[in-house]
């Protein structure tokens, strides 16, 4: 169980790092959002693997409600920064 | 009356909902919900002067499963500041947007902010606190891109990846909290957190993520163009208020939950950052060539000082003397508030009769605008830290504690940055007072300079001299000092 | 829930299995998102994804006795359409 | 064997998984980018589903398959796909060297924390309170009851996104081309697409599910719809659309506010009320969530948002281009 | 004897599976590939289908499983449908 856990939490904290590169190296909105939302999901999946307690067992419900907290806000917030950037755009090409 | 704590809340909130339904009675229903969770702002400090911190367990749930709201003095100061600052906002921005469409979309915005200040004031949880970022976050976004042209948005965008950016970091260390804790909650939180590397490398997250929000050097490069491009009214409460309540987690988080994490070590990383910030700021302040522009960078210094506080306070031993250099700190986070935002207002004030805040061209608006110079002359006296201003007392226990600290080199940088800031003032002060060809009437905008002359009355008189209230105040209800 | 029996550990392994080269097939179909080299040969990939995807919830909900899996893989069916149509019917407006 | 044969599982999605991020991250081409993100999103799904976490696998699928890859394959024509930028070289290994000293120092951490925890947390008082939260699905249990101040400010972050999306802009200008194909599958796919939304919102009690599946079933039927028929200029009924956005949160805040008058406490719920006022609130916010996300993909503010006449035409004058 | 059935069903769908794949990544152009793809969709999903259908005892999910082959069989004809008309009107090459 503890090998699962570490393996997806691993993987959480990679995925946050690969993130988080891609956040500070890109100047363009829509891929810098794409990199956020990976980095994102980065620490969605380091609070799931911690919820995971093996196979017959339940898992932990409280990081669930977080995570899927988590992604309606990251939803939201996608879709705000694209508008911001479709209204830059529209701005620019007048 | 023990449900202040959640009026203060949920009238914003509620207030929010309306006015997208009534747009058109947007304005009355923004004042009416602003003065109302003023009141209730008000009714908590005193609840808290009187009996202490205030607790509210939402849903009855025990702490843990279910999420807490608290109050102390230090959060309750700062709420009433923020309530005080958004309501003088609120009376100015009715008078600020004449676009009828502008207005309608201000107001659910606005309110969704004050919502968001609150809210992260009084919350009593880690993964809520994330929340409320977020919440204050896109809130700020939204009234950044108001200004509508193309300088707003880049700034906007700048603004919201770099904010979601420092919430996601945050949030990754609310993850590890939780994988070795157990627990969101910050006063069980408390007790649990030990020095090991997990509470380390979390505590650094978390400080790096409430880092890029608080704008300290060198994250600070979202802060200025975001702060001078946003409308007048926004400008102010983000400049007094957003990014201060990072500060204020930062503050808590620190004090109350990592106390033993905080090494003297990175406390004196984080002051020096302070003290560069202070010196940097100030003279960007002093290069920029417009109004706004300088009172944000003016914002990046004042931000600078907050941190100098911290090695002092991790050095100094626990009593009087540790508590004297904390009330300090909240003392200048409190003048800035009010100062800035008088001066952001002001500044809005002159932009709309110049058309234009480039400080080169500001000639004659003295003569037009008295009382608008006058206000403005008044916040500089606070940023400068003359007396009578609360920043005055702030600067001198700063000095003090860097003293008794041992710590005498961050005597030299408060001196230049008061001296840098003093040369930014009075440049401004100059061009205004100088001859220009546009001086017309005087002018007498009332609604718009009233709310400013308040909050720097604030910033000057009422938090100098009052400041001994407000050092019984925290002296009595220190406990939060110490976690 | 689990069945006793040697069968059922076979059953399980043979289920695995099936998991692991499911997964294994949809590896080989990342690489035609990866390679393109239109949109529509990408978008393809997210076709066979979503089908995979689908099936291996079919076993998950199988091998880990949770039956709302069922319920993803249906929500999955049903957006499957959603996503192409939403290619197909909004590009192409700028150019 | 068993343990092997899931071990390998793991690691294979696991690899396939940074594989994807990394590809996603590092290619300067929107459309695969995008793609590559799309593809990412569903492998998500079935690591919720792996690691037992349903409710998330139903949320990742709606929002990976249906809203959010409609938000981004309908935005990525707002954007030029040939703009290359590259950071200065020492700029880029200072963020490299800056990601992986992070990366590691996180990885020891997790190693840490993984060994000190007991691994119980909190799910033992979740499951010992259930009896009296209402519901039998903790998940929903901890988003509607245990913390659901924090679902209420999400739903505030939803309102407050959105709000902005419709200040921004207007109403994109639809597609002309349908088929009949589409619009044929559109009329059965629709009713199905509600009817599991309803599912989805009645099933969360028990069962994986709740508001936020089911708000975002139904915002991608209202797309698929708009998708379909894009010829026919409704006319919103702005107000009623306005009402529709409120409602959830506001439903929300008053039952909050009526059980603080009755049980001292704000969101505390009368345990033999909760089952009945937890549905009531998931209902009204499943409208709420449905109209924004719809909202948030037509991507700005339907003709005549802004109340009276004159503002219209303001509109028109000065944003018609945007 | 049920279980074997079962595992039979599903590793017939996994070659169609596999052989989609290795389709999509090997064949020429787009239009091939979509073929190769309709053919995991239909037949390799609906023997998967119909093995865990084999497996599972309830009636409800079973009739779900029914109800997902069924979606995601329309879905796999709608969807190459689109994505091909769209690549014809397009008429273009990416990159």
């Amino acid at each position: 169980m503890i090998s699962e856990q570490l393996l997806y939490s691993l993987a959480g904290v990679g995925l946050f790092g690969i993130g988080l590169r891609a956040t500070l190296l890109h100047h363009m909105l829509l891929l810098r959002l794409l990199a956020l939302n990976v980095c994102g999901a980065g620490v969605f999946l380091i609070f799931i693997a911690i919820a995971y307690g093996g196979i017959e067992v339940m898992a932990d419900p409280v990081p669930h409600a977080l995570v899927l907290t988590g992604i309606v806000v990251a939803v939201s917030a996608t879709a705000m920064a694209l508008a911001l950037g479709r209204r830059l755009e529209a701005l620019n090409d007048e | 009356m023990n449900d202040a704590i959640i009026w203060v809340i949920a009238i914003p909130l509620l207030g929010s909902l309306i006015s997208i339904i009534w747009s058109r009675y947007a304005s009355m229903i923004a004042i009416i919900s602003n003065l109302l969770a003023l009141a209730a702002s008000i009714i908590i400090v005193a609840q808290v002067y009187q009996y202490g911190p205030v607790n509210h367990a939402l849903g009855s749930w025990q702490s843990g499963l279910g999420i807490s709201l608290r109050a102390d003095a230090l959060s309750s100061i700062l709420l009433l500041m923020s309530m005080i600052v958004i309501s003088a906002a609120t009376f100015y921005a009715g008078a600020y947007f004449t676009d009828p469409v502008k207005r309608a979309r201000f107001w659910p915005l606005w309110l969704m902010l004050v919502v968001a200040l609150n809210a992260l004031l009084l919350s009593g949880d880690l993964f809520n606190l994330y929340v409320t970022l977020e919440l204050l976050g896109l809130s700020a976004v939204a009234l950044t891109a108001l200004s509508d042209n193309r300088a707003a948005l880049q700034a906007a965008i700048r603004y919201l990846s770099i904010g979601l950016l420092g919430s996601l970091v945050f949030l990754a260390g609310v993850a590890l909290i939780y994988m070795g804790h157990g627990t969101l909650d910050l006063v069980a939180l408390s007790n649990k957190v030990q020095a090991e590397p997990l509470s380390q490398v979390a505590f650094g997250l978390m400080t790096a993520g409430l880092l890029i929000k608080s704008a300290l050097f060198p994250l600070h490069f979202w802060l200025p163009s975001a702060h001078a491009s946003a409308p007048a009214p926004v400008s102010a409460a983000l400049s007094a208020l957003v990014v201060k309540v990072a500060v204020y987690i930062l503050l808590r988080l620190w004090v109350d939950v990592f106390d033993l994490v905080l090494t003297p070590l990175s406390a004196m990383l984080l002051g020096t950052l302070g003290a560069i910030a202070v010196i940097w700021g100030s003279w960007q302040a002093l290069q920029a060539q417009r109004l706004k522009l300088m009172a944000a960078y003016s914002t990046v210094a004042q931000i600078g000082y907050l941190f100098i506080f911290l090695p002092l306070i991790v050095a100094l031993p626990e009593g009087p003397v540790q508590d004297a250099a904390f009330t300090a700190l909240l003392l200048m986070a409190l003048t800035h508030g009010f100062a800035k935002s008088a001066f952001f207002l002001s500044a809005g004030v002159i932009q709309q009769y110049c058309g234009h805040d480039r400080i080169a061209e500001l000639g004659g608006t003295a003569r037009a605008l008295p009382l608008t110079t006058f206000v403005i002359a008044l916040s500089g006296v606070a940023l400068i830290g003359l007396p009578p201003s609360g920043t005055f007392l702030g600067k001198w226990y700063l000095i003090s504690s860097s003293f008794q600290a041992g710590q005498w080199w961050w005597v030299p940088v408060i001196a230049i940055g008061s001296v840098l800031a003093t040369a930014y003032v009075f440049r401004i002060l100059g061009y205004a007072f100088g001859p220009g060809e546009s001086v017309g009437r005087v002018l007498n905008r009332g609604r718009e300079e009233i709310p400013a002359l308040l909050l720097a009355l604030f910033a000057t008189l009422i938090l100098g001299l009052g400041s001994f209230e407000l050092w019984d105040f925290v002296a009595q209800h220190s406990e939060f000092l110490r976690g | 829930m689990i069945s006793s029996g040697a069968s059922t550990s076979i059953l399980t392994i043979a289920l695995l299995i099936a998991l692991n080269l499911l997964l294994f097939s949809l590896l080989i179909g990342l690489f035609r998102a990866w390679l393109g080299p239109s949109v529509e040969d990408r978008f393809s990939a997210i076709l066979l994804i979503g089908t995979g995807g689908v099936a291996m919830l079919l076993i998950l909900a199988k091998l880990l006795q949770i039956t709302a899996l069922y319920d993803v893989a249906l929500v999955l069916a049903l957006l499957a359409v959603v996503g192409t149509v939403a290619l197909t019917q909004s590009e192409s407006n700028h150019d | 064997m068993i343990e092997l044969l899931w071990s390998i599982f793991d690691i294979t999605l696991v690899l396939l998984l940074l594989a994807l991020a990394w590809t996603t991250c590092s290619t300067q081409d929107v459309k695969r980018a995008v793609t590559l993100f799309i593809a990412m999103g569903l492998l998500l799904a079935i690591v919720w589903a792996r690691l037992k976490a349903p409710d998330l696998a139903l949320a990742e699928a709606v929002i990976g398959a249906g809203i959010s890859g409609a938000l981004l394959l309908s935005a990525i024509k707002d954007y030029p796909s040939n703009m290359v930028s590259h950071r200065s070289t020492l700029i880029e290994g200072i963020i490299n060297s800056l990601t992986l000293v992070l990366t590691i120092l996180m990885s020891w951490a997790v190693w840490h924390g993984l060994n000190m925890s007991d691994g119980v947390r909190l799910s033992e008082p979740v499951i010992s309170q259930l009896p009296v939260s209402g519901v039998s699905n903790p998940v929903t249990a901890v988003l509607l009851n245990y913390r659901a101040y924090d679902t209420l400010l999400e739903l505030a972050v939803v309102l407050t996104a959105v709000l902005t999306v419709l200040t921004l802009n207007e109403k994109r200008v639809d597609y002309e081309f349908s088929s009949p194909l589409l619009q044929g599958m559109t009329r059965w796919l629709v009713p199905l697409l509600v009817v599991t939304s309803g599912y989805l919102l009645w099933v969360g009690a028990h069962a994986p599910g709740g508001a936020f599946q089911a708000g975002a079933m139904l915002a991608a039927a209202m797309i698929l719809l708009q998708l379909a028929y894009p010829s026919r200029r409704q006319e919103f009924n702005n107000s009623l659309l306005k009402i529709l956005l409120v409602i959830g949160i506001f439903t929300f805040l008053l039952v909050g506010l009526w059980m603080m008058s009755l049980n001292d406490d704000f969101l505390a719920f009368t345990p033999a009320w909760a089952g009945t006022l937890i549905l009531i609130i998931e209902t009204a916010a499943t409208v709420s969530i449905a109209t924004a996300l719809t909202l948030a993909y037509l991507g700005g503010r339907p003709r005549g948002w802004e109340d009276t006449n004159r503002t219209s035409r303001s509109i028109a004058e000065n944003g018609g281009a945007g | 004897m049920i279980d074997t059935l079962a595992i039979l069903a599903i590793f017939s769908g996994l070659f169609f599976f596999l052989s989609g794949s290795i389709g999509l990544l090997r064949l020429p152009d787009l239009f091939t590939r979509l073929h190769a793809l309709a053919k995991a969709d239909n037949v390799g999903l609906a023997l998967v289908a119909l093995g865990v259908i084999i497996l599972e005892p309830a009636v409800i999910n079973d009739i779900k499983i029914v109800i997902i082959w069924l979606l995601v069989m329309a879905a796999s004809a709608i969807s190459s449908h689109l994505v091909a008309r769209h690549a014809l009107r397009e008429n273009r090459n990416d990159d």
